[in-house]
């Protein structure tokens, strides 16, 4: 079928299936469809959008069919997505198990693992949460202590996983479990896929300065996992998770580079405008253009590396850099933000919907030089892997 | 004018020092915010320092106070913001006092000073309109009425606003210029709106609708009330920040502390050099905050008409600095520096509400170039 | 518009690279200044950049020029960055063809976009009357004169003022509008006065007197002269950000370079944290400016209705990088960074410079919040 | 003698012995004595200006008498210094023999090394230069290479010397020789005083990006130095210039701090001024402004760290704080200069004196960071020797 006429029935169907109401944006967290077992739907539309895509394979548009995906190019795959944004459709389902666990799985995993694992995923019927990270270990993953021990065909996993996002609403993790005592540091690591549903695994949610947050503490006391849950070989985990950790940092960027509220618009909200037009501050005017600049400099350089990647010069540890200057600039953008409503700004809670979220951002922000390796590790990439600097 | 403390202020920071770290330290202001404390503040804090003498330092003996000046204030206010101590003092013991001392009469002065030391009624000073500081934008207006005054206007993000018992408002008077006015928060045509903000304060934006005001109500003792109204927003800004720079100083202390304690890869993250660098630029930035803010509360003191460039400099460059020091503290300490258990986020806060009270860096910036003749 | 080179321009960078490396390299530019060369570049260089093609590369292959756009002229200006090359590149080829282009009629077209191309005139393009770039402050006055003019002002530091054989003149006519004029600055009434700077070039200081200009003089080929004005002076900026960024990156190089060979203590300071932290900040921020650098050049030749917003943007930042860039530079050197011996120091009066040409980064902000409507 | 009677007598004797013209402000490099075998006097003023100084030992007001000092306690000193500020009098005598050889001297010379070298200083006779740095040596003295091997009574030296300024108009040299080749790296180095007349020993100026300068390389073809011409024990060398280190810290900081073209004065030589008296580019009125605060603070710190030492707290390791901070804001200042002043700041030769002074001013300053230890090396003093931050 040629791309056009693809994108013609694409269209087709989705003026037919997409129900009105998930066309409108999103306006809050209740919005998203997260899927899994627990899963209590926002509304009918909300069901009924993730069933139809979910039957075409169109959650997942470019995994094979077998798995429950679309078995698109490509080429097809932005077809669909460009015409999901021309109509303004939300995502019928967001997903750890779509970002991180499908690309792992889909080059880690065996047939079975593939087969059992998949589908689920793609019909939002099991949701899925990551457990890396563990306290004390900040970026040095390498350091983790959560402990497998095997015995026949079944791990016995003891430990505590830090950061889990939604672990709380999840039922199965995927966690890096140091499973070979023996074995060097870098070898020694496991990638397992547990059940959360079972006595050993137990949550607790962690509290951010900017207050609630989807981000929980994990337990596992004497938690079970089956062998044939191990992706990979035995102490492959360490490579996995690096496979993993490029994903999720290129999402951390897309997140801090897109969206919310500008100094200029906070400005104009807080009234600091003059009648032409100019912020009345200016030398906040002058952080404003500068930030602007960069921006347009960031935009660009995002594009450019695309570009580049798709003329075979790969992203590679380049990736690391685009972490580095998109998270400081939104931090950067919400500090402005800031300085630009002044004490509006400041407000916490109060009568209105809304009230508190320029600070709660500008609070997440932060977190975004630090979560996906820091900014310092970031630059010793870039130092070491871009620049050949050498190592003390 | 010295930049070494003399045997008065080194007993006042001492006692200060033991004072709020007994207490109000931190989970002091932890408890106010989990409680939704509806005031923001301790009123038994307050009667305790009070006790201590710290709510008189700018109050005259003869009026009740210790009178030792605004380097004193500032020491106490530097250990208020080590343990972010929540209270009204920059409200009612800084820019209060200094409104009755530099334009209170003689009546007014014996009425309100002593509630002042004594802690007996907390004043709040009302000045901005605007989201950002604009101590020229007033358009409150107090119309002659008779023997007294009618005020209407509308006032925002007021410090100690909440649980304030009487509030000194700024407002034009028919001659255009700025004067100040008690005005009783209970009186009718007053209405109140707390503002729960980031660092657990409460701040309150006020609504005049025809306030009736008797004579006296006006500050009515300074020449040109105008530079009287200038010369206390400058012992505030001076004042703030010394509590600013104490906010910094601890939050870099705290993070030294955590990141010698903190093994990544094998070793001590204080090892790293790109950490020691940046810890040294910091610390560098704080010998300059300490250097201007000391420098400002002691000109005030003593050559007030020097004290605005230091004072606007003063204030900006705390606000930077603390700015910079929280910031950066969090980014050191890492994904536990996001967490609400770590105190670093609840410094960071602090430092972003105590900047943007009486202008901010900005705002100082623009001020001190004005000063300065470009 | 793309990122990604085409075929025409992968080939115009690599002549490029060959040719200005082998042909003007850094001591080249020594030699001029060592010579006190009195124009501060070389016109034998210039016949060669010709023969390459390279003076041509805006002009229309009908008037004898191989018309590959900005983006290949900014391949060019970047490989002179590198280099340091001294030209009349960016005075001739881009801001005088571009005006021709833009705003010469087809007569002037024809008499002058050939002499361009084959390196057989030197033009020159003069903006500014005062100290820092400001091109809406014309006081240059043009007044008819039977069919031609009478033109008087001043114009300073014009790039390749000195050995200008042609000079384009941004005067305003009757109408108050901004006028470009052909002048010959050997006619009566023009003086020079060449200016040393310290990248060893020649720009040159002009006064015209009552000076007698013919009716064809003014470009006349444009229907809205102001905005033909702008679009050269974009395209300016955009190619001079092209070899600030050349500038930049070949500092960086030389600089990373020096890093990894040179011990301290016994070990390759490239292994210090703290300088790895610097470089890596310092490389992100050449990305940048590449970004914006292409991103300018090809919107002015694919969309140049939103060309400005770009060229400005790319302006600021390639000046802001080519200054710390080169600043880094020599901090990195240390010591021999100071000394004439090294290059890195010309590096950085080029960044200078070339910086301070059509605006400054401070400029360019300001230009970008006015094109941005805040 | 009460001090106000010594400052009575100082004035009297001030005024009748300071010649009118050295009571002007020094106009360029040619109106600073700096004495020495070769010196020639700019004028007879200057001659007589620094014989009166020489003669009652106030060229070195705190040295003791017998060395060629006035003998003068710290208060006297400073009354001396007040009264020569009130007459704007110049100094009588600059010289690395005064400000970096003499303390060393006084601090570990023997009697008869004092006796023999601090008069001569005291009265401009003898010109001293110091010789520490090595070319590839940078901050890193103790890789230093320049060797001695005694024989005798008498070293011999080869090797050379970097950023020795004014070598060659220098008499003497003091400087660090490897003397030790067994010892470990620290203990292997003297401090040797180097005739400079003699034919192992030549210079040869070193041009800087700024253009001439006073600094030049030295160096050493089998020069002699007496044994009785080390200062301190063999292999305390580095001991020793550490002290003067701390000297020459000080010294660099002054020089930054003070003086100058300030970017509002550019800017209203440039004509970028509104007529309110506004920097015309607001968003240079900003950077001024930072500059400005930055500028009153260091002056504050300045003042704070002086008085706190006068009570005792020592100065240590925070004349790095000072070096850093005071250097990296004379850089900045005159990079304002340079935006301010706009093209004119371009300019390196013209028909004007002084033409090119401000970029020859912006282009020296890169050198504050880098002379006397780097801004790097500055950081490191920070964090090891004041935060307490621990070593690799």
């Amino acid at each position: 079928m040629s791309l056009e006429t693809f994108r013609k029935e694409t269209r087709a169907w989705l003026e037919e299936n997409c129900p009105a109401s998930m066309r409108k944006p999103i306006k809050s967290e209740a919005d998203i469809c997260w899927g899994g077992k627990t899963w209590t739907f926002a509304s009918e539309d909300q069901k009924v959008w993730l069933e139809r895509m979910a039957e075409k394979g169109w959650t997942v548009p470019t995994w094979p069919t077998e798995y429950g995906g679309g078995g698109l190019s490509k080429e097809e795959a932005f077809v669909l997505k460009e015409e999901l944004k021309a109509i303004g459709a939300r995502s019928p389902l967001d997903s750890f198990g779509i970002w991180m666990l499908g690309p792992a799985l889909l080059k880690y995993g065996t047939y079975e693992q593939k087969l059992e694992h998949l589908p689920p995923i793609a019909r939002g019927e099991i949701r899925w949460c990551q457990g890396y990270s563990e306290p004390g270990a900040g970026s040095d993953l390498v350091s983790l202590r959560t402990k497998g021990v095997l015995d026949g065909d079944t791990y016995t996993v003891n430990g505590q996983k830090v950061w889990t996002s939604y672990a709380d609403k999840s039922d199965w993790i995927f966690a890096l479990v140091r499973t070979e005592a023996d074995a060097p540091k870098y070898n020694g690591i496991s990638f397992l896929l547990i059940d959360m549903d079972q006595p050993g695994v137990s949550t607790k949610p962690i509290k951010l300065i900017s207050g609630k947050s989807p981000f929980c503490e994990t337990f596992f006391d004497d938690a079970k996992a089956l062998v044939k849950n191990r992706v990979g070989e035995a102490g492959q985990g360490w490579e996995i998770a690096k496979y993993l950790l490029s994903h999720e940092r290129a999402g951390i960027v897309s997140e801090a580079a897109f969206g919310g509220l500008n100094p200029v618009s906070a400005a104009h909200k807080a009234g600091e405008v003059e009648d032409d037009g100019r912020l009345s501050d200016p030398l906040l005017r002058g952080e404003v253009a500068k930030l602007t600049i960069d921006g347009l400099a960031f935009d660009a350089t995002m594009r450019r590396v695309k570009e580049e990647a798709d003329h075979g010069e790969g992203v590679g540890a380049r990736a690391s850099m685009l972490k580095y200057i998109g998270t400081e600039l939104n931090k950067k953008r919400n500090e402005l933000n800031m300085s630009a409503l002044g004490s509006d700004g400041l407000l916490w809670e109060g009568e209105n919907e809304g009230d508190g979220d320029v600070a709660r951002s500008w609070l997440r922000s932060r977190a975004n030089s630090i979560e996906g390796g820091t900014s310092e590790i970031q630059l010793n990439i870039v130092a070491k892997r871009v620049l050949d600097m050498p190592s003390a | 004018m010295s930049f070494v403390l003399n045997e008065d202020e080194q007993m006042m920071r001492d006692s200060a020092r033991g004072f709020f770290g007994e207490s109000a330290p931190v989970s002091a202001l932890r408890k106010l915010r989990d409680d939704n404390d509806p005031i923001g503040f301790s009123k038994d804090l307050w009667a305790s320092m009070a006790e201590m003498g710290f709510c008189g330092v700018l109050v005259p003996e003869d009026h009740g106070g210790v009178d030792l000046g605004y380097a004193a204030a500032g020491l106490i206010l530097e250990e208020m913001g080590r343990h972010l101590t929540s209270s009204p003092f920059i409200a009612t013991s800084v820019l209060a006092a200094s409104a009755f001392n530099l334009a209170g009469t003689d009546a007014q002065k014996v009425e309100h000073l002593p509630k002042i030391a004594a802690g007996e009624a907390i004043y709040a000073f009302a000045i901005d309109e605007r989201a950002r500081h604009n101590p020229g934008h007033i358009e409150t207006r107090a119309t002659k009425d008779g023997n007294g005054f009618r005020l209407s206007g509308k006032k925002r993000f007021v410090a100690a606003g909440t649980g304030a018992d009487t509030l000194i408002v700024a407002a034009r008077t028919e001659d255009d210029k700025i004067n100040l006015f008690l005005v009783d928060p209970k009186a009718a045509g007053v209405s109140l709106q707390s503002r729960r903000t980031i660092d657990s304060h409460m701040p309150a934006d006020f609504t005049f609708e025809d306030v009736k005001l008797d004579g006296d109500a006006l500050l009515a003792g300074a020449d040109d009330p105008e530079k009287a109204y200038e010369q206390i927003l400058n012992a505030g800004r001076a004042c703030q920040a010394a509590e600013s720079h104490g906010v910094a100083v601890q939050a870099f202390d705290t993070t030294l502390e955590y990141l010698k304690g903190r093994e990544q890869f094998g070793v001590s993250i204080a090892t790293f050099q790109g950490l020691q660098h940046r810890a040294a630029h910091l610390y560098g930035e704080l010998e300059l905050s300490q250097s201007l803010v000391r420098r400002a509360l002691t000109t005030l003191d003593t050559q007030p008409s020097q004290a605005p460039l230091w004072c606007m400099a003063a204030k900006a460059k705390a606000t930077q600095v603390s700015r910079l020091a929280t910031s950066e503290g969090i980014q050191m300490h890492g994904g536990v520096g996001m967490t609400d258990e770590y105190d670093i986020g609840l410094y960071y806060k602090r430092a972003q509400a105590a900047g943007e009270f009486l202008g901010d860096d900005h705002f100082g910036a623009g001020e001190v170039a004005r000063l300065s003749g470009y």
